[in-house]
C-alpha cells in the first residue's frame, strides 16, 4: 500500500495542471452544440487532448489517434484534475467509447483508416443499434433482418434505446443475415449512414419526462454488403467486444462521493423547525451508511486499479461494480430527495427546486441505468456464473425437445 | 368481530374501482398527464356523480354522511388509477375541517363539495415540519405569511390553512392579494401551490390558539388517505408487473418463470399485502378508537411510504427498459407513490412525530 | 369494520375469564416433565381444557375431543385470554397439532379410535419422521426405505429435524415403499413404535447450542404393514394433509408485538453514558420501523380472521404469513441485541445476561425457522406460484431427457 | 500508486491463512470450541513460530516492527478460520499501546508477547459508549471500579485499560483483588471478563487525564481489527455457502443452479468483496493518514458491520437445514461475525462516533 505517486506521475499532474490553466478559456465553453453534436469548441478542445494524450492515449497516430502506450495511472491524473476544475475529459459518444475500440479490434486497415480519425476528431457521431423492443438483456433474440439483394443488404425492423439517434451521421447495428443459423449466428455487425432512405428516428420519452432515448425505425433501408465489420454471421462476437468497452462506463465511484458530499451541504443548509437536518441523528445515520459504502467502491475501485497496473485479473472485484455502483447511486438520490421532504418532489422550473432537479432525475435515470445495460438480475447471474463458478440456469425442457 | 369491508363499503370500493378503470385508462391518463392536473373536469362529474365527492358530507348538505374508513376507500380506488383529480384536500379533508367549523361556512360550502363542483386547497404541510421562509401568522382576522405545497391548491375556490400548529383558517379564493404559484412535482396528476399572502381576511375554523387537537386530527387524516392513494397505487404497479412478467418474453421464455423475477413479484406482494389491513385499522380508529388514531396515522404512512418505494422501484424493475419509458404509463404510478411518500411528512418525520406521541423524545 | 365482538363471545370471554381465575393453581404448575413429556398437570390441565371445549375442539367425543362445532372467533378469544395470563392453551406437540387431523381426514375408524384419545390426552407422545438430511423442502427425494417381510416392513434410513424424538413413543413415519414407482408415489405413511429394536436416537446439536432436534437412524426396523395409514404409496398425499396444518402455526403477529413491547422496555432501562437509550433518535426509528411491520401484520391477522369466518380464501394473503412473520422475528430479535450492544452478545450462563439469552437464542432459532419449513426462498416460489399465478420453474432439460 | 499488498505483504498473509486453513481444521474448531478458547495454547505457539504475535512488536524487542497494516492482514487470517486465539488484544492492541507507554513496560512485555508467552487483556468497551454500573477511576496510582468486555482477558497476564476517555493503564495480572469473572458470549472462540478492582495499583500509559488521542487511536485500531476478522469469517462463510450449493441436490438439481441461490451469492460476494478495499484503506490511514484513521475506522467497523451481518444470515440460510446444525461448523463464523459486530461498538453507536467527529453533532 502506497497511495503517493512517483515523481514521473507527480511531473505528469503539473503537467496537466498547467495545461488546464492555460486552456481554461476554451474548456469552459459549451462542448456541445444545442442540437447535442460537438460544438467547434469541442472539437477544438478534443484535438488538444488528443495531442497531449489525454484522451484517445493508445489508439495509434496513423489512425489519428495520441500514439501512445497505455498508461492507466495518466489516465486517472487526467480524470481527477479535469473532474477538478469540472473541465471534460473529451468527447464521450458511443462512437468513441464502443465503435472505435472494436474496430481497432475487429475491423480492416481500411475501416481502420476511414472511420477512426473523424470519429474521434468529433466529426462523425455515431449511434449504437443494438437493442431492441423483443430483445433487451437477450441480444441473440435480434429480429431486424438484413437481406441480400445484389451487392447490398436490405435492412427492416426496429431498435430502441439508441441515446443520440436524433443527431448521428452513422449508427453500428446489429442485424440478422443469416435467418436460418442458430440464434447466436447469423448476425452481422454493419456500417449504417443515418440519412439512408427508410430510417425514421422517433424520441422515447422515459419517466424523467424526457427524450434520453429514442427508437429508430427501418424499412427497406439499403447498405452495401461491403459495410460489414468482421466476418459477416459474426456479429455477436464483434458485439461482444464492444459491450465489454460499455460495462467498465457505468458506476463511477467518484460521482457516488461527490454526490454525497453535496447531500452533506445540503443538510447543512437545509431547515427544518429552524434546526439544520445535519443536527438529526437519523440523517447522520443515513448519510453515513451511504458513505460506507461510497468508500467502499471508492477504494475498491483503486485496487482495481492497481489489479490493473499489475496485470492481475480482478475476477468478482471487477464485475460487482456495476451492480453497485448503480444500486449506490439510486439509493445516494432517494436519500436527498428524503431529505428535502416535500421539496424533494418539486420537478420541472418549480420555484425552490434545489439543484436543478439533479436528485429526482438521478433517482429516476439510475433506476433506469440498474434496468439498462443488463439489469441487476442479469448482473447477479453474471457474478455468480463468472464470478464465483455457480452453474448457468439449466436449459427449460421444452427448449431442448425444441432442438435448440 | 368484523375485520374486512361491510356490504356496502364493499359496494362503495366496487364503484368507484370499477369507474376508475374503466374511464381512467392508460391513454387517458397520458392525455391527462400531459396536460396536467386541472384539466379534470369530466372526471370530477363523474366521480362526484358516483358520491365520491360526498362520502364524508352530511347527509343533510347533500351527503351520503359515512366516515374516514369509507373516504380512505375511495382513495385508494383513486390511487389505482392515480385519477388526475382534487379530491383528497377538497373531498377529505375539507369536509372533516368543516364539520367543526362555524355552520355558516359548511352550510355554504359542504353541498357545493358534494356536487364536485368547488375545489377546496388544503395547506398543513407547515404541521410536519416548517422549512425556513415559510409560516402563516393571524392578526384582527387576517393572515400573512407564505404556504407551500397547499394540496389540489390549482385554481381552487377556497383554502384550508394551518397557522401555527393550534390555529387552523378558511380563506375565499377571491380574497387572495397575489395568485397561488403552482408548484411542479414529479407528479402531475396532483396539483400544489404556493400561497403569500399579505393581510388576507380569513374566517378561524378554531379557537384561537386552541385548535391543536383537531389539526392533529386532520394531519393524521391526511396521512391516512396518502398511505391509502400509494397503497392503491402499489396494487396497480404490482398487477401490471405480475401481468407483464407472463407476456413478455426473454431467453425464449415468459420472464416470469425466472425465479428472480418471481421472488420479486412475492417480496412485492408480501410486503404490499399487510399494508392494506394496517391502513383500515388506521382509519377505522379515527372514529373507533381516536385516542390511537393519530400514531396508527403515523404508522400507516410510515410504513406504506417505505414499502410503497419498494414496490414503485421493483415494478419498474420487473418491466425492464421498457417501465423505464412513458410506454407503459408505468411511471404515473411511480411518481404518484413517490409524491405520497413526500407529503405530510415522509417516512424519517413521521417516525420521528410517532415517537413524540409515544412520549419517547428526550 | 367493527373490532368489538357480539354479546354471546363477550360471555364466552368471561367464561374463560372465570375458568383461569379459578384454575390458576392448576396452569401455573409445569406443563411438562423434565424429560419433556406432559406432566401429570399438563395432562390433567389438557382434560380440563378438551372438556371446557378450549383444546382440541372440533375433535369428535367419541375419540375424546370436545365434540364441538368449528367456532375460530371462540378460539381466537381463547388463546387471547391464555396468552394474557401466561396460561399454556393445551399441549402442543407434532402428535396433536399434525397427527390427529391427517388420522381424522385419512385414517380408518379403527386407527381413529386407537390412536386419537391418549394422543390428545397427552398419554402417547408422537414425534415426526418427514425430513431426511438428502430430502428438506423436497420430500419427494425420500430414501428411507421399507422392504417387505411377510406382514412386516423392514425399515432402513435416516431421519433429521425430529424434534421430540428422545422422549416420543411413536413417530408417524414417511418411507419408501415402492422403490421402482415414479417418485412422488411409492412412498407410505407409517406408524412406528419408538421402542422398536433398530431405532437409534442422536441429539442434533443446533447453532443455539441446544439440540432442539435429533437425528433418528433406522437398522432393519420391523412395523407390521397394518400400521400404514391412508394407502399404501399415497404417503405423500396423506403426509400433504399434515404439512396444511404445520404451515398455519408459524409467524404468530402477536409474538411479534410481545418481543416489540419488550424491546420498548429495554430502550427504557438500558443507558448509554448515562442516557436512556429510548430517548436515541435512531433506536426510536428502529423500533418504529418494525413496529409498522409487526403491527401491519397483527392487523392482517384480524382480516385473515374475519376472512376464516366469512369462508372467503385470502389467497396471497395467507401464503405470506410465514415469510413475513419468521422474518420479522429474526429482525426484532436482531434490533434488541444490538440495542443491548455487547450484552446482547453474552449467551449461556453469563452474569449480566438479559431475559436469560432469549434475543440471541432467538435470533439464532428464528434463522432456523426461516430455512425450516420450507426456506424463505420457497415461500416465495409458492406466493409466486399459487399467490399471483406466476409459471412453475420449467423443468431442466437433462431431466426430461432423463425421462422423470 | 500502489492499493494492494506488496510482496511481503502477500507472504505474510498467505503463509497465516495457510496454517490456518491446515490447522484450525472443521474438526479441531469442534473440538477447541467445545473446550472454550483458553485451550489453544499449541494454536498460540504455531502462530508464535509464524511471527504473528510480534507483528507490530519493533525488531529491537524480538519483533518484525510491522504496522497496523500487516497486522490487520494478520486478523483477517485468523477470522477466516475462526481462529481460537487472544490475539487482537494481545498481539494487536498491547503492542500498539505499549509503543508509546513508560520503557520499562514495553522491555518486559513486548519480547514475551512477541513469543506468544504473555496473554494481555484489553478493556476499552468504555469508550464506545459506558453502560450503567462500569467505569474505572484512578487515584494516587489505584485504579478502581468495574471493567466489562476486556477483550482476550481470560487467564492474561497483565491488563491494558481505559479509565475514562483520557486515561490509559497497565495492571498487572497478580496484582488483581478479585479474580476476573468470565463472560460467556455466543462466540466461544473469544474470551472476555468483567474485573473488578479495587484500589489495584496500576501503570499509568499516557499522562493523567491526556490520552485521549492515544485512547482514540487504540479503539480505531480495534475497530478495524475487528472488522477485518468479520470480513475474513465472512469470506469462508460465502465460500462455504457457494461450495455447498455446487454439491448439494434438491429437486434433482445442485441447488446452486437455482436463480434465487445463485443472486443470494452474488449479492454476498457484492457487498463482502469491496469491503476489503475499505478496510485497507482504514489500516493503511493510520500511519499515512493519521487525520482520517478515526473516521475511516468508524466507517469499516460499520459497513463491515452490516454486511457481516447480511453475510452471516445468508450463507447459513444457502445451507438450508444443516447450516443451523453444529453439523458443518458454520455457526462458528455466524458467531464470531455476531461478537466482531457489537464489541468496540456495533454500527449504530460506531456511526454515531463518526458523526461526532465530523462535527455534526448539535
Amino acid at each position: 500500500m502506497d497511495l503517493r505517486l512517483s515523481a514521473e506521475y507527480d511531473l505528469w499532474r503539473s503537467e496537466v495542471k498547467d495545461f488546464l490553466a492555460r486552456e481554461r478559456d476554451l474548456y469552459t465553453q459549451p462542448m456541445s452544440d444545442p442540437s447535442g453534436r460537438p460544438s467547434s469548441a469541442g472539437r477544438l478542445w478534443q484535438e488538444k487532448l488528443i495531442e497531449q494524450g489525454y484522451t484517445c492515449r493508445t489508439i495509434p497516430a496513423a489512425y489519428g489517434g495520441h500514439g501512445g502506450q497505455p498508461d492507466i495511472l495518466r489516465s486517472f491524473i487526467v480524470a481527477e484534475e479535469f473532474n477538478r476544475v469540472g473541465a471534460s475529459t473529451g468527447l464521450a459518444n458511443q462512437g468513441i467509447s464502443m465503435f472505435v475500440p472494436t474496430l481497432l479490434e475487429r475491423g480492416t486497415e481500411a475501416q481502420k483508416q476511414r472511420w477512426i480519425r473523424p470519429t474521434i476528431r468529433g466529426e462523425i457521431v455515431w449511434c449504437q443499434g443494438y437493442s431492441e423492443p423483443g430483445a433487451g438483456s437477450d441480444l441473440a433474440n435480434l429480429r431486424t433482418s438484413a437481406v441480400e439483394d445484389g451487392d447490398d443488404f436490405v435492412i427492416n425492423g426496429q431498435k430502441i434505446w439508441t441515446s443520440s439517434a436524433h443527431f448521428s451521421d452513422m449508427m453500428f447495428i446489429l442485424v440478422r443475415t443469416e435467418p436460418d443459423a442458430p440464434k447466436h449466428k447469423g448476425i452481422s455487425y454493419v456500417l449504417l449512414p443515418m440519412d439512408t432512405p427508410g430510417i425514421d428516428v422517433r424520441p422515447l420519452k422515459t419517466m424523467t419526462g424526457r427524450a434520453e432515448f429514442n427508437e429508430v425505425f427501418l424499412t427497406d433501408v439499403r447498405v452495401p454488403k461491403s459495410q460489414v465489420v468482421g466476418e459477416r454471421g459474426e456479429g455477436w462476437l464483434v458485439a461482444n467486444t464492444t459491450l465489454k468497452h460499455e460495462r467498465g462506463m457505468l458506476g463511477d465511484p467518484n460521482q457516488a462521493n461527490a454526490m454525497l458530499a453535496r447531500i452533506e451541504a445540503i443538510l447543512r443548509e437545509e431547515t427544518v423547525d429552524g434546526r439544520p437536518l445535519i443536527e438529526h441523528p437519523v440523517f447522520q445515520d443515513r448519510l453515513l451508511r451511504l458513505q460506507g459504502r461510497a468508500l467502499a467502491m471508492k477504494f475498491h475501485g483503486l485496487r482495481l486499479l492497481t489489479s490493473s497496473l499489475r496485470g492481475e485479473d480482478a475476477g468478482v472485484g471487477r464485475l460487482l461494480v456495476k451492480l453497485n455502483g448503480t444500486e449506490l447511486n439510486h439509493d445516494i438520490a432517494a436519500f436527498a430527495i428524503d431529505a428535502l421532504g416535500e421539496i424533494g418532489a418539486l420537478y420541472e422550473d418549480a420555484p425552490h427546486l434545489r439543484d436543478r432537479g439533479f436528485w429526482q432525475s438521478t433517482h429516476m435515470f439510475s433506476l433506469g441505468l440498474i434496468i439498462g445495460g443488463g439489469t441487476s438480475q442479469i448482473q447477479k447471474n453474471i457474478i455468480s456464473e463468472r464470478g464465483l463458478g455457480m452453474p448457468r440456469e439449466p436449459k427449460p425442457a421444452q427448449l431442448a425437445a425444441g432442438g435448440h | 368481530m368484523e375485520f374486512g369491508l361491510s356490504e356496502e363499503q364493499q359496494l362503495l370500493s366496487d364503484s368507484i374501482t370499477r369507474w376508475v378503470q374503466s374511464t381512467v385508462t392508460r391513454e387517458r391518463l397520458q392525455q391527462l398527464g400531459d396536460e396536467g392536473e386541472t384539466a379534470s373536469a369530466p372526471l370530477i362529474e363523474g366521480l362526484a356523480e358516483l358520491g365520491a365527492f360526498g362520502v364524508l358530507v352530511p347527509e343533510a348538505h347533500g351527503g351520503s354522511g359515512l366516515g374516514l374508513f369509507e373516504a380512505v376507500l375511495v382513495q385508494e380506488a383513486l390511487g389505482r388509477g392515480a385519477v388526475p383529480v382534487p379530491w383528497t384536500a377538497t373531498a377529505l379533508l375539507a369536509p372533516l375541517a368543516l364539520a367543526e367549523g362555524p355552520s355558516t361556512l359548511a352550510e355554504q360550502w359542504l353541498p357545493r363539495i358534494a356536487s364536485g363542483e368547488v375545489r377546496i386547497g388544503v395547506g398543513l404541510s407547515e404541521l410536519a415540519g416548517a422549512r425556513a421562509g415559510t409560516g402563516l401568522h393571524l392578526e384582527h382576522e387576517q393572515a400573512s405569511g407564505t404556504v407551500r405545497f397547499v394540496l389540489d391548491g390549482a385554481g381552487a375556490d377556497a383554502y384550508l390553512l394551518a397557522a401555527g400548529p393550534d390555529d387552523l383558517v378558511w380563506i375565499d379564493g377571491d380574497a387572495l392579494s397575489t395568485p397561488a404559484i403552482p408548484l411542479a412535482t414529479i407528479d402531475r396528476t396532483r396539483s400544489l401551490v404556493e400561497l403569500t399572502l399579505d393581510r388576507v381576511p380569513c374566517t378561524p375554523l378554531t379557537e384561537a390558539g386552541m385548535g391543536g387537537a383537531r389539526l392533529a386530527h386532520l394531519l393524521a387524516a391526511g396521512r391516512v388517505a396518502l398511505a391509502a392513494d400509494a397503497f392503491g397505487a402499489g396494487q396497480t404497479m404490482l398487477e401490471r408487473a405480475v401481468a407483464y412478467a407472463q407476456e413478455r418474453k426473454q431467453f425464449d421464455r415468459v420472464i416470469g418463470s425466472f425465479q428472480a423475477v418471481k421472488h420479486l413479484c412475492a417480496e412485492m406482494a408480501a410486503e404490499l399485502e399487510p399494508c392494506r389491513a394496517l391502513i383500515w385499522y388506521a382509519a377505522h380508529a379515527a372514529d373507533a378508537y381516536p385516542q390511537e388514531f393519530e400514531l396508527m396515522a403515523c404508522h400507516a404512512k410510515a410504513h406504506m411510504g417505505e414499502v410503497g418505494q419498494f414496490v414503485a422501484r421493483t415494478a419498474t424493475e420487473v418491466h425492464g427498459g421498457i417501465g423505464f419509458t412513458h410506454e407503459m404509463g408505468l411511471h404515473w404510478f411511480f411518481k404518484r407513490i413517490g409524491l405520497d411518500r413526500q407529503l405530510l411528512g415522509n417516512p424519517d418525520r413521521v417516525r420521528q412525530d410517532a415517537a413524540r406521541i409515544n412520549g419517547w423524545a428526550a
